[in-house]
């Protein structure tokens, strides 16, 4: 069966599942993962893991929060990806105006599209840098869109996520990345039905064990965890490492081992209620988050 | 009557106009039996009708009132089978050539390619085609075409043939021929023939009786019997008595022509 | 016409009722499609938030322009190809295929050529559009019965008299089919395009409905989407049917 | 004949030369880049594996476009009524942003090959139907009366008279349905594909990668022109009135 | 001569076939003069080159050899002013009205609207169409619409007026009639009439001169000069000489009727 991972290829959430089933872990834990179903935005990704054989996968937490609250039957079930230490905003590379966040005063900054993660990102970056209403946001798209802007000097400042950024190291400045002010944001989370959760608890565990594997693995051996990237996301070795090194030297970790950042958590709360995302009030993480399947030596932070 | 092939009762039909217009009364109320086997010719002014009165008669349309029977059976909405229609316009196929054409009915009934050849040769032969069996109806002449329509529908032998001024694009030697070899298959097939035409001389010429139609709104003024011999042809033109056929539709017609052109 | 009215409401009718009926004894799953009474209320909704309402202003002038663009350069390639037969004959091929080009991936093409915001939209509109509309001219152009052609020439009309006096009204019905078609394709790629890539707009709505989950916001949205084309092209049949009705076709 | 197309050619790679030029390799990858990207792509081992995927998908795709559209299209046409009644539907059904059937689709198709072939046949469906209906109503009146007088049944009307005599509206048709068709199979499988070019389209799409995106779009074009130009060529080989007028 | 409107001098026009097939030679060599004034019919066997070679002195199409001169100027590959086509087909506008259609070369050629609707009102109540001045032409029946198309051609008064069987489908009445109304306008305006018809005694009772066509490729086998005084109408098929005439076009082309048929 295949597993719907959310930009599986072309974001760095998927790695742990890619080095785990390099690795032939899933089939230790007696599971047949014969590839990842990929898709760009949320909510397809939480709609194909609904609709799938083996209705699990990892998607975006803004979607999972949607869809638990608008009635879908799945559960989040561990954590994935709890640091934006993939999100780096560039500037040209001739350009070198933006140093710090408050030089941003009266520059064009780019973002993805409204409501979404960088939208999120940003507002809180302004708010956070008093830069709010000082700076003109522009919504423009995708990165290759966003990056066409930044070189026409639509915008001067731009993200670009890993892997992508790793290859367009020498063409773009960088300026900070995402991580620099939010430490904590948790990015990705692992979801899966409910009815399957209860009915098959102990496949849970052996996905999400075999997903910590991958994780553990990528820092223990980070060359190897390179080369098996460069072969599942067919880019080149150079690339992958790059990408493998450059998360890994921001501050905390990047992929979870499963248990949640309650902290990462709540600020894309934080982020989705600035934006309108969600209604604002009580949010009871306890509805929609499952620990069940966590393996036991892991700290819960919803009891 | 039991030898009537076709009937007409009451048959009206009304136009609706587009928008404001107001309806056109186009025809009737007829009456009219069809002998079975008889060759019946209609004449009347331009816009008398007289195509919707085929019209309606094929089953092509539904008359406003009235009924129509052929062979015993209500005609509603659908040409019944047996009958045969040559249309006023020309309605050949310009993506077939002109053999295809002429064997388009024959073949959608199933007919083995063998015997559809033979048929359709036939019958181009003696309509002057058969030079021009490979050529596309755009490379024929007016006439030429008006011809290849004629033969569409003879190759179907059907029991009743309506034809709607099928020699109207040809010149009168040409005409006098293909009123022969119309005269010569209806004896052969005894079909029953309505010829709706505008040249006097060919109706009372071909004919058993010729209906002669008012002005708009169509209704039979007059039937006229000519006791021909069934087996005739042009030069019974020579006959005294055909001077006094056409002379009586000539009196007939005149004042409804001169009607019709004052009052549309 | 009023028969076909008729029957087409209650057609809609049965189709929503049956819709409603399915959704409330929950034959089909809510998470996929919601009961038409739930879309309308999310249609009505939509319509009072000032949001939505510029989103929509926004879209509908954006497919408007498109729509004018794509039908008067469709018109002139289209007549522009049947004067030049040899061209016609070598670009061909390309006209139709041109349509499985994913437009929406030179997205970023299209900001270098036309900028930020509305242009690069109109483009990938017109873009999707212009197609059907060159097709139809030339299709109705080729139409035109040699015996009218012959008619002008007899009255000594100029080419320009013949085009907008005999060739442009006895083609009319391809170019109604063909205007139609563009005010689909225009909604198509406008929307579309706003959906994968802009920030504004209808269909960036719907997007953000779609990812959301919130079934209400994006069905109601589609609704209205449904409305303002069923809207545009009834408009539009109703002038297309006099025409064909005058010519006895139907 | 053969030097107009090589001409029309010659312009468009000039046109894609220019236009590349002018914004920048890094938007828009020139001719030369694009072929050496294609030459690297058919190297790769597994592309074998992604053109199949799609081909596979598109090909039922197509048949069900086809022939689904040109029985409506048909239907439609040849009954005022019914066309009346279905045309608005159609056409407003055919407006609704297809993405948003996502939802839908899976429900009715599940995950995988059935909801790529019916995407694709979704995008194909009405526009064949549309053009069909369109030629099909602007056949001669004449025509049609000269068939039922021979006593045609409603099938044999539509094969032997509608079909002939709209037969450039048809491949017309037929044309923008193929072409339309590939893309709908292809944005099936950007929304859940580990395999087929849709899924190395949305691959090289997120990672900023024009060549690749370029490489695909042109193969594609490639692909549907042929598709075209063999209807075309039937068209031609099928259309005598036309040749002679 | 001097008083040649029309010139045709060894014109001959021959169709190109479609892939295999061979070329048809429709036309000529035909060497014609029409006198300023006159009024000259053709008649000649169905196929025999009539409407090609109207085309070819309208200027519709180019001969493939010989020259044709109008008002002394070469005609070549458009229609010179002062010509007025009347064509076999139906060529009426069906998006214009009867009266639209009628006013349509008027309206184009910038006359002022109280002037066209003048002109085109006296010109459809003498063709029997006032009263469908509003429909549309396929409210018409056949021979309505050919009205209609002739309508459309005398509002323009042309100089050389060129008809090609525009009676076809008329009733004999209505012809008369109309053959009349013609008569009266020819002497009127004093244009010069071509006439091709398929109705020898049509071409005898209108006509100056008539010329007989051969079978295909047609050729002018005789010019047969009535010598009717200019102000005459239908009254002069009671002339004893008319029946001469008629004879003689008549055995002329009989034969080439039969020709025509049976080679085809
Ligand atoms: N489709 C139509 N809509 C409205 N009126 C029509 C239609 N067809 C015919 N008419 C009207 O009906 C009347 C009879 O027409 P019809 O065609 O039957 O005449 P006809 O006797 O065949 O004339 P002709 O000898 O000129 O062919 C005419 O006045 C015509 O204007
Ligand atoms: N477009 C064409 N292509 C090829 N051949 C043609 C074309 N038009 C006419 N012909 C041929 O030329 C010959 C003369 O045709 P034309 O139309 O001039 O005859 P016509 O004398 O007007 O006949 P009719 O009295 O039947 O109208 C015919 O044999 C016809 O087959
Ligand atoms: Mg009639
Ligand atoms: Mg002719």
């Amino acid at each position: 069966v295949e597993l719907a991972i959310t930009h599986f290829g072309v974001g760095l959430y998927g790695v742990p599942y890619a080095i785990a089933k390099n690795k032939g872990w899933f089939k230790d834990a007696g599971l047949d993962i014969t590839g990842f179903l990929t898709s760009a935005g949320g909510g397809t990704t939480v709609r194909n893991v609904l609709a799938s054989e083996l209705p699990y996968g990892e998607v975006a937490l803004p979607a999972a929060i949607a869809a638990i609250q608008q009635g879908l039957d799945v559960k989040i079930v561990h954590a994935g990806v709890v640091s934006l230490a993939d999100m780096v905003f560039v500037t040209r590379k001739d350009d070198d105006s933006i140093k710090t966040e408050a030089d941003l005063k009266g520059k064009k900054l780019g973002y993805s599209s409204p409501k979404s993660t960088t939208d999120m990102v940003t507002t809180i970056m302004l708010d956070k840098y008093k830069l709010t209403g000082q700076v003109e946001r522009k919504p423009i798209g995708g990165i290759g869109a966003g990056l066409t802007v930044l070189r026409e000097k639509g915008v001067d400042m731009f993200y670009v996520t890993e892997p992508a950024w790793s290859a367009e190291k020498n063409n773009y400045r960088k300026a900070f990345n995402a991580a620099d002010w939010l430490p904590h944001v948790t990015q990705t989370v692992g979801v899966a039905k409910s009815e399957w959760i209860k009915a098959n608890g102990d496949k849970l565990k052996g996905l999400i064990a075999a997903r910590r594997k991958g994780v553990e693995f990528i820092k223990s051996n980070p060359d190897e965890a390179a080369q098996i990237v460069a072969t599942e996301y067919k880019i080149p070795l150079d690339q992958a490492k790059a990408a493998l090194a450059s998360v890994k030297d921001v501050k905390g970790d990047y992929w979870s081992r499963g248990d949640f950042d309650k902290e990462g958590m709540d600020v894309m709360l934080q982020g989705l209620r600035l934006v309108q995302a969600i209604e604002p009030g009580d949010f009871d993480w306890k509805k929609v988050v499952d620990e069940s399947a966590l393996p036991a030596d892991l700290p819960k932070s919803f009891k | 009557m039991n030898d009537a092939h076709a009937k007409l009762r009451g048959v009206k039909r009304i136009y609706r106009g587009v928008g404001k217009q107001p309806p056109t009364h186009a025809l009737g109320p007829v009456d009219l039996d069809l002998k079975r086997g008889e060759f019946l010719s209609v004449v009347g002014p331009s816009g008398c009708g007289k195509s919707t009165l085929l019209d309606v008669l094929a089953g092509l349309a539904r008359p406003d009132e009235g009924t129509i029977e052929f062979e015993g059976k209500l005609v509603q909405g659908e040409v019944p089978d047996g009958i045969g229609v040559v249309f006023q316009e020309d309605s050949s196929f310009p993506w077939l050539t002109v053999r295809e054409n002429a064997g388009f009915a024959l073949a959608r009934a199933g007919m083995a390619p063998a015997e559809i050849k033979e048929r359709v040769d036939a019958t181009l032969s003696f309509m002057g085609l058969a030079s021009f069996a490979e050529s596309y109806p755009v490379q024929l002449s007016g006439g030429m075409r008006q011809r290849l329509c004629i033969a569409r529908t003879l190759v179907t032998r059907p029991r009743l043939l309506l034809l709607d001024e099928p020699f109207g694009a040809l010149d009168q030697q040409t005409r006098l021929l293909m009123g022969d070899e119309l005269l010569r298959l209806w004896r052969e097939t005894g079909a029953t023939v309505l010829l709706i035409t505008h040249a006097l001389d060919e109706a009372a010429m071909l004919s058993d009786r010729v209906a002669v139609m008012s002005a708009r709104p169509g209704v039979i003024l007059d039937l006229v019997e000519t006791d021909w011999p069934r087996d005739r042809d042009s030069r019974i033109v020579s006959e005294p008595s055909f001077g006094a056929v056409t002379a009586r539709l000539w009196s007939t017609l005149r004042g409804e022509s001169m009607k019709s052109m004052a009052t549309q | 016409m009023k028969r076909a009215a008729a029957i087409r409401w209650l057609l809609i009718a049965l189709l929503v009722a049956l819709l409603e009926l399915a959704c409330s004894l929950r034959w089909i799953d809510p998470t996929a499609i919601i009961p038409p009474s739930a879309m309308l209320m999310g249609a009505m909704k939509i319509v009072l938030i000032g949001e939505w309402q510029r989103a929509i202003v926004e879209t509908l002038t954006t497919v408007a322009i498109a729509v004018a663009l794509s039908s008067a350069v469709g018109l002139l390639l289209g007549w522009a190809l049947t004067r030049a037969p040899r061209l016609r004959r070598a670009v061909d091929p390309l006209l139709a295929s041109w349509y499985a080009i994913p437009t929406f991936v030179f997205y970023p093409l299209f900001i270098v050529l036309f900028g930020l915001g509305r242009w690069p939209l109109v483009a990938i509109g017109f873009l999707f559009a212009v197609v059907a509309m060159t097709l139809s001219t030339i299709q109705g152009i080729e139409r035109v019965p040699r015996t009218l052609l012959r008619a002008a020439q007899a009255m000594r009309l100029t080419r320009t008299q013949t085009a907008l006096r005999v060739v442009l009204p006895s083609a009319a019905p391809w170019l109604f089919a063909g205007l139609k078609l563009v005010v689909a394709y225009a909604f198509i790629g406008v929307v579309a395009g706003e959906f994968i890539l802009a920030n504004e707009g209808f269909g960036h709505r719907i997007a953000f409905a779609y990812n959301n989950f919130d079934n209400r916001a994006m069905y109601g949205a589609i609704l209205l989407l449904l409305v303002f084309v069923a809207t545009l092209n009834a408009s539009l049949a109703g002038w297309e049917k006099r025409l064909l009705r005058r010519r006895g076709l139907r | 004949m053969k030097f107009d197309k090589l001409l029309v050619l010659a312009a468009i790679l000039g046109v894609w030369q220019m236009t590349s030029l002018l914004v920048g390799v890094e938007v828009l990858t020139p001719p030369l880049g694009t072929f050496a990207k294609i030459g690297r792509l058919f190297a790769d081992p597994d592309f074998g594996g992604h053109v199949w995927e799609t081909t596979r998908a598109f090909a039922l795709a197509l048949v069900l476009s086809l022939a689904i559209g040109l029985l409506v299209g048909l239907a439609l046409g040849a009954d005022r009524l019914a066309a009346e009644v279905g045309e608005p539907m159609l056409t407003a059904f055919y407006a609704i942003p297809k993405v948003t059937l996502y939802p839908v689709i899976l429900l009715f198709f599940g995950l995988g090959f059935a909801a790529k072939v019916a995407f694709g046949a979704l995008h194909g469906i009405i526009p064949v139907a549309l053009f069909t209906m369109a030629g099909v109503r602007n056949v001669k009146p004449g025509w049609l009366r000269a068939a039922r007088a021979m006593r045609l049944t409603k099938l044999q009307i539509a094969r032997s008279v509608l079909l002939p005599a709209a037969l450039p509206e048809l491949v017309a048709g037929l044309r923008v349905g193929t072409a339309l068709t590939l893309l709908g199979t292809l944005i099936g499988e950007m929304f859940a594909s580990q395999r087929g070019l849709g899924y190395l389209l949305l691959q090289a799409m997120e990672r900023n990668d024009p060549a690749t995106i370029t490489a695909l779009a042109l193969l594609l074009t490639i692909f549907a022109t042929s598709a075209s130009a063999l209807l075309l060529a039937l068209e031609r080989r099928l259309d005598h009135a036309r040749v002679v007028a």
